[in-house]
This record gives C-alpha cells, structure tokens and sequence, in this order.
C-alpha cells in the first residue's frame, strides 16, 4: 500500500510497543500495568495500555500490550511489536511473528527453550525468582528489571516506586530485590 | 351526597348501647362513592340496611347498629363513615 | 410508634390522594379497596409520617392502590416493584418502604425479586393481594391459579401447580411471613401493623376476591359470595397445628407463618460496611 | 485520602472517576463483560464516601434500583453491555415516561445476543435511540479515549439532571478496558448540574408541570412533596390519562424538552474542518483512527478533516450539514454494519457522496484501513 | 370439526387463524393488553388440535420457550405488546444470532413504558428492526385489517421458516381489537412453507452450513443431527469463535439471507400510483384511511395515489422510489412521532416533499384529517 | 433403564463432541469437568439414546458443559435455560431434557425461570454447579456467595444473605432435590442417575471448587484443597437428623433432601387435556 | 373544512354507524357481536364492529360500535352515529352528543329518565327481561329485537340464528322469546 | 500422546489385584488433554503419581495402583483411562 498519502508521509513510527506474553497465572497484567504507570510518572511519554481476555473475563489474561510515545497515540493497539517478553514457549511461538524486524525479544530462558532468532536476550526469570528472590510469584518483577537495564523507556528508581505503590504489604522487598535481580543480570548481557 | 333519610325500624329493639333517636343517623353513606357492591348490606350482622333501586345502601334499621365497624371496614370504597365513633 | 388518639371512622380520608377522582378504578367489591382502608388505618394506629412512607407497586389491578393515598407513590413496569422498592429503601434507609402487588406481579413476572427481597431480608413490607388470578387484562391464569380452576386461558381447568406464596417466601428466606384474608379484617389490620413495624422483610399475603374473574368464571358468586367462602375456609394457625393434613386440604390458614427477628437487615449491614470504610 | 490526580485507569475506571465527580452516590449492577470493572469499582468506592452499591439480581432489577433510588433523590447510575442493556430496555423506558435521571452506561461488545464478550463493537448505537417501545427521545454520550471518559461522564449526568432523563454513555471494550494515564479532575474544574428543586408549596406542586424550558423541578422523598409517578401516560399532576389532548402534551414535552436543546446537548470535535473536502465522522474508539488518518492526509497535503461525535443522540443534523458543507465526500467510520451512516445520509445533501468504512470482526479500524479509504476517494 | 369459513373475528382471532393455517402448533406467551385474545384463543385451539398452550412466567420466558420449541422441531409463535415486546428483546436476539425460525406478534399500543393499555398507537416500528443490541438484519410484516391479517400471519410463518430467522408481526390496538367478517382460507388455498430439512449424513452436517441462499437446512430433535446451538458469535459448525474472518462470514450471513432477497420479502399494495404526484405511504389500520382519501382525491380529480407497506422491514427503498417517480410530494401517515418517515425520506430523491402526517395522542387518523393535509399540498 | 455392560474407564470418550477441540475452556481443576464425567457416566449406565438427550444451558463456565458433549445442545441467554428448556421438552415430551446452570445463572438472573420450573414440576433434569460465586466474569458475587466471604463485588466481605438452593426449590415446589460434592464422585453419579430417572422436576445441587476465584479471594487454596474441604465438612442426610442445627452450621449436608414421586407431571396433565379435546 | 377535494366530493355517507351502550354488565359488546354476525351473515354487507375497554382489559366495557357499509369499510370507528341505543342514563349523557341530527335514538325507557329530544324509542328492556323474559340477563337481546324491528338492519331470522349460535346451551328459548318481546314491543311504537 | 513411561517403584509392593509387570501400565494418561491440575496426584489413596516438570502426572508407583477410579473420575479433563478397566 504505498498510494497517494502513505506513499508521501507513511504512517509515522513514533511509537514503542511492548508486549509482554506468558501463561495465566504469571501476572503478566500486573507487570504491564506497573511498567505503563513508571513510564507515566516518568513523564514526557503517553502510554496506552492492553490485554486480551478469555471468553468473558475468566481465566488470567496471558497477553499484556503497551504502547509508548511522545505524541499523541491515536491508535491504541500495538501493531508491530518493539520488544516482545515471553515467559512460555507457548507465548513466543504465537507472538514471534509480530514482533517488528530488529525489535527486542527477551524470553524465560528457563521456560523457553526453542528460540526462532539468535538476536535474543534470555534471562532464566522464573528459576531466579525460586532460587534468587524467594518466591515464584516475582519472576514478572523480574522482568520488569530486566527490561529497564534493556531499554531506555523508564528509570530504575521510578520503576522501583511504581512496582512497590501496587505491589501488596509485606512484599516490598522481595520486589525491590527481584527488579535489582533483573535489572543486573540483564545488564550483564546486554549487547 | 349523604344519606340522612331515617328509616323506621320495624321490628325488635335494637340491641345497641347508642341511642340515635336524638341524633344523626348511625352512619353517613357517601352515595356518590358507593358502587353498590352490596358487601355493607350483606356483612351488617344486624341488618340495619336495605338497598335502594340502585342496590346502594339505606339505613332501613337504624336503631339496629351496634357500631360494630364490620360495615365500613369492609367497604371497599370508603363509603360509609360513622356519625358516632 | 406513637401513642395515638382512639381511632375514627372517617380516619383514612385523611390519607387519600388530594386531587384525586374518587371512587377507584376497581369494580365493585374488589377487595383491593379493603386492604387499601386496613393499611391506611394501620398506619395511622402506627402513627407514622406520610412523607416518611413510600408505596411501590407493579402493574395490576392491585397495583393501583398507591396512587389513591397521599404517600410517595411510585407505580412502576409489571413485576418490577421490589426492585423499585429496593432502590428507594437502600437509597432512603429511613423510611417506610411498603409495595403493593398482585398474585401475577409478584410472583409471575415479578418471582424473581421477591425471591431476592426475601433473600436480602431488606426491610420492605410486601402486601400481596392474592386473588388467584390476573385482574387487570381480564381473567388469565396466575402462578396461584389452583389446579383445574378455570381462567380465560385455562379454559379445560389449570393444568399447572400452584405456588403457595409464604412457603416460597420462607424458602426464599423472608423473616416475617403472614396470611390474612379480606373478610378477617381485625386480623388483617393487625397483620399489617405487625408487618410494618418488623425490621427485615415481610410479607402479607392477602386472600382476596376478584368476583369478576375468578369469581364468575369458577362459579364461586359475588364480592359477598367470596367473602363468605374465605370465611368458611379459614383456619387459624393456631387451630391447623392440630389438623391433619388432609383436613387441611382447601383451607386457608391464617395468621403469623414464620417470624425471625435476629435475622440482620440488609441496608443496616450496608451501614455497617460503610462505617468501617468511610474515608 | 490523598492519591495522585494522574493514574493510570482503564475506561471502566475513568467511568467511575466521573461519575464520583458528577456526584453519583448509588450504583446498582449486574456483572457483564466488558463493563463489570465499574461495578466492581464502584463495590469498593462508594462506601468510603458514603455512596451505595449493590449488585442486583439482574439487569432488570439493576435498572429498576437506580430509578427508584433517583425518584428517591441521588444520582444513580449503572453499567451493562449489549445483552443487559436489552434486558434494561424495560425499565429504561419507564424512566423516559417518568422524567427520571439516570446513566446507563454500554460498554459494547459484539451482537447480536451473547456474541462477542471480550470483542469490541459499537453496534448498540441505533439501540440507545430506538431499543425501548413507543415514542420518546433519546441522549447518548459517547466519549473517545479513558482521558475524555471522565469529562464525557461527567457530562451524561449534567444531561440526565439537566433534561430529567435516562442518559446512555456509551463505551466500547477499547475504551472500557485500555490503560492511560488520566489527570482526575479537581473539584470546581467542570461545572455540575443538581436536579433543579421545586419552589412551590407542596399544596400547590404540580410534579410534571410544563415550564418554559418543558423540565419540571424534581423534589427528592422526604422534602415534603408527595406526588404519583407512574409508567402509564399522565397529566401534569402525575395522574393517568386516556385524553387525547393530554396524551399527545406528554409525548410532545418528552420529545421536545430534548429537540429544543439541541445544541446545548450536542457536542462534536470538528477538526480541520474549514476547508475539508473529504471528512471522516466517526464517534467512540474510532475517532482516534480517523483523527490521525485526517493529519495524515493533511500532512500529504489533501484537505482532509475529521468529526467526532460526543453525542450521538440527539443526532443534530444542521450541525453535520454545516460542518461538511465543502466536502464532496464523507467517510463514516464505525465499528458496525452501519447505523450512524443512515444519520449522515439524512444529513448531508445528496451530491455528497457518503463512504460507509464499517467493521464488524470483532477488531478495531486501522489508520491504514482508513487511508487505505482515503486513497480512493481523494 | 366443520365450522362456517366467514366469521366475525377480532384481529387476534384472524392472527391465531392464520398461524394455525400456516402450521403453528406451539404458542408460549403472557398476556398483556392489548394482545391478550391471541394466548387466550391458542389456550383454547391448540389443544384441539394437539398443539401445545403454555402460559409462561413473563415474556422472557415465553420468547425462550418458543425458541427451545422451535429448534426442537416446530412452528412456534408469542404475542406480545411493548412492555413485553421489549423484555422479549434479548432473547429475539437469540433466535436472530440462531437463525431460529418463529413469530412475534406485537399488538401495538401506546408507548412509551406502562404507556397506554387499551389505546393504538404504531410506535414500535423502529423498535422492529433496531430493538436488540448488535447487528443483524429484521422482518417485520404489518396487515392492515382483519381480513388481510390471515395472510400476513401466514406469510409472517412462511419467511420465518424461509429465511430461519424471527419475524415480528406488527397489528395494533384497532385491528386486534376490531371485528369484522373474515373468509377463512381452504386447505391449499395459501402456500405454506415447511423448513427446509438436512440432506447430508449426520456425520457430514455443518449445522449453519453457506448454502447458496445463505440459510442452512435445519433439522429437528431427534432427527439423528445433534449439533451445538450457541448464542455466541459462531463459525459454521456451531461451535464459538473469536476469529476475525469468521465473525464477519457470520454477520454477514445474518444480514444478507434477508438482503440478498429483498424483493421477495418486500410487499406493498400500490393504489393509483401509476400517475401519482401525490402520494400517502402508510401501513396498517392507517392505510385504511389513506386509502379513501387517495380514493376521493381521484374523484375530486387530483393525481393521488397511496401505497401500503405490507412488509415494513426489510425497507425497500428502491421500490419505494420506483412507486414514487412522478411525486413531487409524499404524505407519510403513521401512528407516532415520525418512525418510517425517515426510510421514506432515505428512499426519495431531495426534490420530493416528505409530509408527515402523525398522531401519537392514542386515536386513528381520520379521513378528514387526511384530505385536510391533501388539501394543503395540491 | 437398560442393562448396560460394566462400564469402561474410557465411556466419556464415545459421548464428547467430535470435531470439538479438547480440552475445556476450563480452568485446570475445575470442578465442572468432574460433573460432565459424572453425567456422562449416568447417561451411558441407564442406556439413553444421544439423539433423546437435549442438553440446554445459559451463560457462565459451568453452561459451556454442553458443547463438549454429543448431544442436542442448546447453550442460551444468560439465566434463561430454563426457560428454553420448557419449550424443548413441551414441544418433545419423550426426551429427556437436561439444564446445566451455574450459581449466578440459576439463582441469580434465572431466578424466576428457576422457581417456575420447579412449581410446573416438568420433566427437567436441572443439574446446578454451584461454585459460590460468578466464574465467567472473573469473580463476582452470587446468591450463593456466603455472608462475610469476599468477591471482587464483595470487597468488603458479604453483606447479602444467600440462597439454600435445594430449600427455595422445595419451596417453590420441586419433586426431587438432592445435593452433592464433586468429591463424592460416587454419590454425585448415583444422585444424577435418579435425578433423571425421576419422573417430574429434578434438582441436583454439586457443590463444586472455583478455586481460581472463590478459592483464591477466600483463601480456600487450589482444587485439591477445595475437594479436601468439601470432604471435610460434608455430612450426609442419615448423620444429619442426629445433628442439632448448630453442629450442622457450615456444614454441607448431601444426598436426597426431598423426593414426592405422587406429584403429577406438566406435560402428562397437558397431554390428558390434549387427549380430552382433540377433535 | 370546505377545500378542493371535500369541496367537491365530500365524504361518502355510505355507512350506517350503530353503537349499543350500557354499563358493564349489560352485555353491550355480545349484543353488538350478535348483531355484526347476523348483519355480515345476511350478506350484502360490510360490518366493522369496535368496542371500548377500561384500563387494560378489565371491566366489562359499555360500549360498542358498529359500522355498516355497502362499500368498502375505510374508517373503521363511528364518526357520526346513525343510532344510539342507550341502556342507562350515563351512557346516554356520554354519548347523546354523537348522535347525528336525525339519528335513532333508543333508551332503557326503564332507567333512562333525562332524555334530550322527543324523537326517541323508549322500551324499559330491564324491567321487560325481569318481568317477561324470565332474567335481567335478556335485557341487551330485547335490545337486539327492538333494533330489528325499527331498522331494516337484519331480518329477525338470521339475528335469531346468530343470537342462539353465540348463546349458551339452555338458553336457547329464553332468548328467543327476549327477541320476539323486544321486536314486538318496538313494533308498536315505530312511528 | 500417551505416557507410556514405567516409572519404577521404589517401596513397598502394591496392595492391587492387578499385575501390571506383564502389560501396560495401569493408566493411560492423555497428556495433550491434561492441564496439570494435580487432582489425580493428590487424591491418589497409593501415591502412584509424581507430577513431571509442567506439573502433570507420571505413573511413578504403578504398581501401586488398585485400579480404584477415583483418579479417572476426578479428571476434570477426562485424560486418564485405565488400560485394565
Ligand atoms: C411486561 C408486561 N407484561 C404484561 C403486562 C400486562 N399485565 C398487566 S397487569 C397483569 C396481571 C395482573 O395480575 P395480578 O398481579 O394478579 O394483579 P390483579 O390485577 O389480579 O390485582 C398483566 C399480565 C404488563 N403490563 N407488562
Ligand atoms: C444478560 C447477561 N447478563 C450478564 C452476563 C454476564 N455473565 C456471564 S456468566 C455470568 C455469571 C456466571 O456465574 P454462574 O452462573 O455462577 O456460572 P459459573 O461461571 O460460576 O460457572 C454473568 C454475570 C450475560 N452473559 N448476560
Ligand atoms: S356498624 Fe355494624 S351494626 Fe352498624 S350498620 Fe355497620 S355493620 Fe351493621
Ligand atoms: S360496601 Fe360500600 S360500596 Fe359496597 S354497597 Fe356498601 S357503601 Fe356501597
Ligand atoms: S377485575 Fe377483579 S381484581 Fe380487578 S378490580 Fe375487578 S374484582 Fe378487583
Ligand atoms: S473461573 Fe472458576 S468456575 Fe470458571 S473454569 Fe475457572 S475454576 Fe471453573
Ligand atoms: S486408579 Fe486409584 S490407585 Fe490407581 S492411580 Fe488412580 S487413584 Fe491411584
Ligand atoms: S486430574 Fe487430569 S488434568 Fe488434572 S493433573 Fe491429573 S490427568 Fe491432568
Ligand atoms: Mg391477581
Ligand atoms: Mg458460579
């Protein structure tokens, strides 16, 4: 499609989405919603975020999708996807083919284990949260760090804020250490 | 409308502790509410009524009513309404 | 409840509607108008404010009543009175909330929220004018029609079962529960009075004649007729605990079913919730 | 309770800001995707400001509760999607009958019946004008984004106690259930209506009175005014009628109470519009689409503008007319087989070519589909 | 059972009549002003002739029970008026998205709400097409007097069982309520339509299969075809989807099984139309009185001509514009604020006049009233 | 009831839809899929033909049940299976028609269908799954929801009364009720068995584990859990007469709690008018 | 209203308009049901017949409207009425003002007192059901005989035949004496 | 996909009648079906299943099993059979 208008101006690609996939029960919205508000705070950006639901609202929602930008965003929905997580196997293969030429795929590298790319970074989110941070529950965090040492979309200390205002009483930190768990084991890959 | 006509009693005493002879009727009879159901006349349990032509109500023993309220509770158009209590 | 001075005659032209064409809509010796005298004279006996109660109602000929008294009336879609009443009582906790309804309002279309009303315990006092039959749109069958009764659209007999509308109120879970008919007015009235001043939900079930259509199409006669039938069928519950069953067949047992009176009201345990959480 | 005036809310949050902010003190409801998130919210907000809520035994009662809760005197308000809002239809009408505020909120899903649950649509549209039986007129909001969810609510309720009225906002799952970031609104920042009260001795109250502007002042219970109101067509003093005169005196204050404020209750963004030979009108989640796809356009150098619709009921025909009076060609957006498409039509002159862009697949329209349209029509 | 063929029937009474010509043997209903006569005669006939009466607990039910009965195996109808018209509307949804065939007679009275019981009105006709949520495509047929009503009950069957989908018969206060001297219909007199049954092994049966037409061959209980009946937006097996391409194929199955055969659906009796430049369209007891009125005008010497909307919906504009070729003004006369006014409005080119001619004030139009308006524009 | 071959372990296969894809929407766990063994099992025991079975369901997880199965399936409106159902089985009295319906569908918006059923006492198999709370739309509460317990409409905890399911049918006239757990599978079967061969309105209550809402909001654990508590608090009918009603408090009493096999049947009345009139 | 079109051909006034009125119980609407049968039976004719209704459907209605035509019936409500039997006063009162200038008028000379013209039909049809047809019930067929006799409506036979054919079984001679008594009765006075 | 897969077990001989040295194992598990919900492994009165990695059941004492049904009949989704009964 490249007629008269799209041919002159294209649709402009000021935009970052993310999508952050895995299976019901790995607080995929959770994590979506906390990294949209740390990116909200932050200021500057509009962000809009997603999911996608079961049949009616039942059944944890697997998929999570945010949009970035510093204009306007007039369409609320990813596209072509920026930076795709995937905590599962499942995940991946179903949301692979729509993450964008050269975009960012992070994946459980515990979980995952068939990858279609060697651009990847695989961080093992799950056995760290068991083995690092002290429960299973926290591998989302753990994500979220790793995927603040990735890009540049949020500060660590804002991220760090937003995750400990949702996240329950009594839980703080083992949250903060499960960001630093991410966000250092992250960095150490980082290309 | 009211229904202030006295119609003699005819036959025994009545066993009420009012005396109407003096005063008003026993009961006004809102005419123009009557629908003429009958129920006044048939629960009275001293037959103080009789109906007129249209099957409304008349005070045909008066001196029979013992103010005993089953009449005007039971109408169901708030018709009947005592002069005595 | 305010000490009142003994009651007169004429009291409940105090409470009819000002403005209104008397007399009402129903035919002649409808025993609508019955109840409509005892609840009046029950409320004045309680001494209650007229700006304190509000009347719902469906659509019926039952439900007619509230626009002849001078209460806040409100007279809503068929079946939907309870949920009607349920928003005025929950959203004015303080008043009196009384809904007035038919055999085929309440428990035809209307089941449901009586159900819930009885389930929620909220403090709404339902008078349900049971006269076995719709009125209003000329003589069909209700849920309380009696089987092989007829009615313009059981016209081989009723083939259904009817509902016994106590025995699903206690089932539903109302905490007060009474029978009264038209002819047993002292104990009608009473019944009323009771039912208003009980915190939680109550129902009166009102046996009541529509002579024009049940009446005539089940050759049970006039107003009078039926006045004089739900006499001889009556039965207290006092007298029917020593009744057999079978003796109990075709009777009418009237009088208080079922009464609890620990059981917490809804708006009050709202309340409380609110109390707790009120920033 | 100190909380950040920005947070992240999705639609069905930013609803229920709103409402609080308009004043709504009673919320009855049965759950429904996509819109159970405002009921749930609601659950857990109203009584910490001493609201109410209470979850109904179905849509039915839901609709019933609010009526007699603002007959009662609050601000009421529930929220459905597609099969509740036709089980509501009911009652609704017994609000227009009776003049009773009241929003009802649709976040729509897919239809007909149970459909599309988590899928968004905007094919209740004709319904919020045409869903109950008989004569009457019909507001509806509909607002575009979570951000403008809460002035655009805030607005239904001023409407629905302004013109004494059931009001339909109408969300769609996009807008219902996306996250964006929201600055609440302080208290003061938009105007809110209060029903208008009676001044009259109670002796002399005539509860549907004819004023000028056809709204008749509405006591609350306990103020002192007792009056009848009744589904059944009345007179001014609340009391049933068969006469022809008073019946058609209703319809006529039901229809024009509404009709003769039309532009008080319209409300559009008209957006590069002055010279526009080629225009989008589009309402709801779409109005994001076509407002980027105009820039676009523009951007390209065609004279491409964009309309959205806040209110789609009342449906103010001139106003259309008057905004696309340069344009040759008008594209109507919907997520829909096409239902506002017949209102433009009425609207604009028939040398107007008028380009329905329906989708009805359960997906949002693209910016590409839509320039994909302009390309053929510029 | 030998009776005379004329009788003295009410409108209702025509209505059961023809819906048991035309084959229906299962009625589920709840009375209601002014339809009422329809459950009571069903209540009476049916088991005369080992069909089956069944007075339901509201209108829900009855529009459920006579869906369940339907995709059992028979011809099944409700009659209803507006309140219960609208409490039907979800579950008419139901047979719409299920492509269920049945009938659902509206005796139409006042509106809005409680309304006006026992008083004509024709304000639902709107609600006809646009009542439930979502999108799909509506039949509603509207007879005009009793005699007429015996084969539009029949032709209201046969498009139900046509087109498997839900067909709304419009009557009103004065024709159900009114008698006159009806000709009952002999056995073969009228075609009756019988469902198309499936061919294929059960093995191999797509329960809402693309044929060709669009409408799939339905089989009864117990016929050895078990499939699934969903009221979710399904893909040809009957089983629910969420994909894109299928949801359309659905949608568009619903809408265009009617569409696509308009013209078959479509029925109007155009009176002296051939060289009209005026004209009335109405429908219903109205086109009585147009009917006269287009009559004297023709004495009196003026080209009047009248058309009569047999079928209301689906709307066929063509046709309409077709019949009005050499109008310059077109007096639309109905029983409500302006319903069909706007699809005639649609239908015609900007240069002809659109005359409404309404009341909504619970009595018919008159004949006076309408040469009155004649006098006006000739 | 036909003598059937000892039964497999692999009968459910020949009764699930083909060219379904399985598993369920489900949960992992969910107590849904052990009540669709349970029927399938009872159905292949007594012998039905499929083509006689018509299963009708409303909305919710538990109504999805009938896709899965190879019977005529009708999967209706929210709450209104009921409803549908009567029409099935007036319309084809000779099978055996079976409701599967949810807490919230059942009670909740079915209310009404629900108590009408049970009155008419039509041949209906209605097989509740109650699970305390609304599973489909993500944890709402539901007339069963107990007093105090938390939903995400009862953040606060319940302040609502709830419905006994088995007494409101009993109240409104029902002619058989019993209750079940899904971890007494062999009860669970058995009750399911007599409910159809029960010739009039049959209810079986299955008591059963949401443990992704109810469970998770009331901290009841996972599935295993839930089937554990069940185990623990159930006591049956026999041990529950010798119980006074404080030790039978959160108790869930199972097995038969009413069965009046005198009552006569819808359809069978209507048919004996039909047979009276037929011309 | 005197225009182009009314102006040259006015509204045909072929059409009888009957209307029976009473109170409730009176049997108006069989009575006008009868009496359309009989009239669309003897042929020749078309008959709409209507009736009024209290709120909803209930209450017996007290009134009912026949219109008779040899043409086409258009309009099916009476406009202008050619006779009105009355059965009480009230319904008189009502409806007296319809009556055209020169219509028929026939009342209850029994329970209509008032009576605003002297060109009337009076026949105490109550007092002659109570006393002479044997039940009060005849009252509205005394009527029907009365409008046979002093209109050429309908010949006595055919009403008789569709007075029994509506009529329940056992009352077969009570009303066909009803009709003879009304018919006579009215026959004396006919002017 | 069946779990074929004999697991050893490691104890005490099993109480069932079935000898299950010879044939296949005592059940059949669909693994496509199972969604790991550990009702089958819980409720096991001989502790024949271990969960595998993703949480569902491995026959790891099939000897144990007594082909009681009570694993099968808990099954919300309908992934095991018995190879015996
Ligand atoms: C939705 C709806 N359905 C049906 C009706 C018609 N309708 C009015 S009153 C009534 C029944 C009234 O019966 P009941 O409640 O017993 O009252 P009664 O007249 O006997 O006092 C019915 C069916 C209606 N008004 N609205
Ligand atoms: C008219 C209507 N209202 C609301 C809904 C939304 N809804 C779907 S399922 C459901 C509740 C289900 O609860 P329950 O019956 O207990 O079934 P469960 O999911 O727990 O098995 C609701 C409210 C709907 N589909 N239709
Ligand atoms: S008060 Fe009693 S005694 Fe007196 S008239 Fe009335 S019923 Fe008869
Ligand atoms: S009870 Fe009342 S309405 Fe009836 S006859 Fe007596 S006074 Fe008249
Ligand atoms: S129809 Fe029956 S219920 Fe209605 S007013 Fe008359 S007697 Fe009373
Ligand atoms: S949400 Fe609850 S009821 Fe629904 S499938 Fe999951 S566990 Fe079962
Ligand atoms: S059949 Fe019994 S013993 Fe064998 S694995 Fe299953 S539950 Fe264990
Ligand atoms: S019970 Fe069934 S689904 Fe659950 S773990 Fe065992 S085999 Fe898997
Ligand atoms: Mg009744
Ligand atoms: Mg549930």
């Amino acid at each position: 499609m490249a007629g008269k208008i799209i041919g002159k101006v294209g649709i402009p690609q000021d935009r970052f989405e993310i999508r952050l996939s895995g299976s019901g029960g790995q607080g995929m919205i959770f994590a979506s919603v906390v990294l949209c508000e740390a990116i909200g705070r932050a200021g500057g950006k509009n962000v809009v975020q997603s999911q996608s639901y079961g049949p009616e609202a039942r059944g944890g929602a697997s998929k999570a999708d945010i949009v970035v930008s510093t204009a306007e965003i007039y369409y609320p929905k990813a596209m072509k996807l920026d930076l795709l997580l995937a905590m599962t196997q499942e995940a991946l293969d179903k949301y692979y083919p729509d993450l964008k030429d050269g975009g960012m795929l992070i994946v459980d590298s515990g979980l995952v284990t068939e990858v279609p790319t060697e651009k990847y970074y695989g961080v093992p989110f799950t056995r760290l949260a068991r083995e690092e941070a002290g429960h299973i529950m926290v591998a989302n965090v753990i994500a979220l760090g790793a995927i603040c040492a990735l890009t540049d979309i949020v500060p660590l200390d804002i991220l760090t804020d937003a995750v400990l205002a949702r996240a329950p009483k009594g839980t703080e930190d083992r949250n903060k250490k499960a960001l630093e768990i991410g966000y250092n084991e992250a960095l150490k890959q980082k290309k | 409308m009211t229904d202030t006509d006295r119609v003699d009693a005819s036959g025994a005493r009545p066993k009420s502790k009012y005396d109407y002879s003096q005063g008003p009727p026993p009961l006004n009879i809102n005419l123009s509410w009557c629908k003429a159901c009958n129920l006044c006349i048939a629960l009275c349990p001293q037959q103080v009524f009789e109906p007129d032509r249209d099957g409304k109500p008349v005070q045909a023993r008066p001196d029979n009513c013992t103010q005993c309220t089953i009449c005007w509770v039971h109408c169901p158009d708030f018709a009947i309404t005592s002069n005595y209590k | 409840m305010a000490t009142v001075e003994k009651q007169k005659s004429d009291v409940m032209l105090n409470y009819l509607r000002p403005r209104k064409k008397f007399p009402s809509v129903w035919c002649p010796g409808c025993g609508n108008g019955i109840v409509m005298g005892a609840f009046i004279r029950a409320v004045d006996k309680l001494g209650y404010s007229k700006d304190d109660i509000a009347m719902v109602s469906g659509i019926g000929c039952t439900s007619r009543m509230p626009v002849y008294m001078d209460f806040n009336s409100l007279h809503t879609t068929h079946g939907r009175a309870l949920a009607f009443a349920t928003g005025v009582k929950f959203a004015q906790p303080d008043m009196k909330v009384v809904v007035i309804t038919g055999d085929g309002d309440a428990l035809a279309i209307g089941g449901n929220h009586f159900i819930h009303a009885c389930r929620r315990n909220i403090d709404i006092t339902t008078i349900l004018i049971n006269n076995y039959i719709y009125g209003m749109t000329g003589g069909q069958g209700s849920p309380t029609t009696p089987g092989g009764s007829y009615s313009t659209t059981t016209p081989y007999g009723n083939v259904e079962k009817h509902f016994e509308p106590c025995h699903l109120a206690i089932g539903a879970g109302a905490s007060f529960v009474g029978r009264a008919t038209v002819y047993h007015y002292p104990q009608l009235e009473k019944m009323i009075m009771q039912a208003l001043e009980h915190k939680g939900f109550s129902l009166v079930e009102v046996i009541s004649n529509c002579h024009t259509y049940f009446g005539r199409l089940n050759r049970q006669g006039d107003a009078t007729a039926m006045l004089r039938f739900f006499k001889e069928r009556s039965v207290t519950t006092a007298r029917a605990k020593n009744m057999t069953a079978e003796e109990l067949e075709n009777k009418y047992v009237i009088g208080n079913l079922h009464e609890d009176n620990e059981k917490t009201e809804f708006c009050d345990e709202y309340q409380k919730v609110v109390d707790a959480h009120k920033a | 309770m100190d909380r950040p005036t920005k947070r992240l809310l999705q639609g069905n949050g930013a609803c229920v800001e709103g409402a609080i902010y308009a004043g709504m003190r009673f919320y009855a409801g049965y759950p429904i995707t996509p819109s159970t998130e405002i009921a749930e919210l609601c659950a857990r907000q109203l009584p910490r400001i001493g609201g109410r809520f209470i979850q109904m035994e179905d849509e039915i009662a839901s609709m019933a509760a609010i009526v007699g809760a603002s007959v009662s005197g609050l601000k009421t308000m529930t929220a459905t999607s597609g099969p509740g809002y036709s089980l509501m239809q009911e009652n609704i009408g017994y609000a227009y009958m009776t003049e009773t505020p009241c929003v009802i909120v649709n976040v729509q899903r897919g239809g007909p019946s149970t459909g599309l649950p988590t899928k968004v649509s905007q094919s209740d549209t004709m319904q919020a004008r045409w869903g109950t039986h008989g004569d009457y007129n019909a507001i509806a909001v509909a607002p575009s984004s979570v951000g403008d969810t809460v002035p655009e609510t805030i607005r239904a309720f001023n409407l629905a106690e302004r013109f004494r009225t059931p009001v339909t906002l109408l969300l769609d799952e996009v807008i219902g259930h996306m996250r964006e970031m929201v600055t609440l609104p302080q208290p003061g920042e938009y105007e809110v209506f209060n029903r208008v009260k009676p001044t009259a001795r109670p002796e002399d109250f005539v509860p549907f009175e004819l004023t000028p502007n056809l709204v008749s002042p509405m006591p609350a219970y306990r103020e002192g005014y007792r009056y009848n109101v009744t589904g059944l067509t009345h007179d001014p003093m609340g009391f049933a009628t068969n006469r022809a005169d008073e019946i058609a005196v209703k319809l006529d204050k039901l229809t024009n109470k509404i009709d003769n404020f039309k532009e008080e209750i319209f409300k559009s963004r008209a957006e590069m519009m002055d010279d526009a030979e080629v225009a989008f009108v589009s309402y709801g989640s779409v109005s994001r689409a076509t407002l980027q796809a105009a820039s676009l356009a523009r951007q390209a150098g065609f004279k491409v503008g964009s309309i959205q619709l806040y209110t789609i009921w009342p449906f103010d025909y001139d106003t259309i007319r008057k905004l696309c009076s340069r344009c040759r060609c008008v594209i109507v957006a919907e997520l829909n087989m096409g239902q506002i498409v017949h209102e433009v039509e009425k609207a604009l002159p028939e040398n107007v070519e008028i380009q329905p862009m329906l989708r009805y697949d359960g997906e949002i329209i693209t910016p590409e589909q839509l320039l994909a349209r302009l390309e053929e029509v510029i």
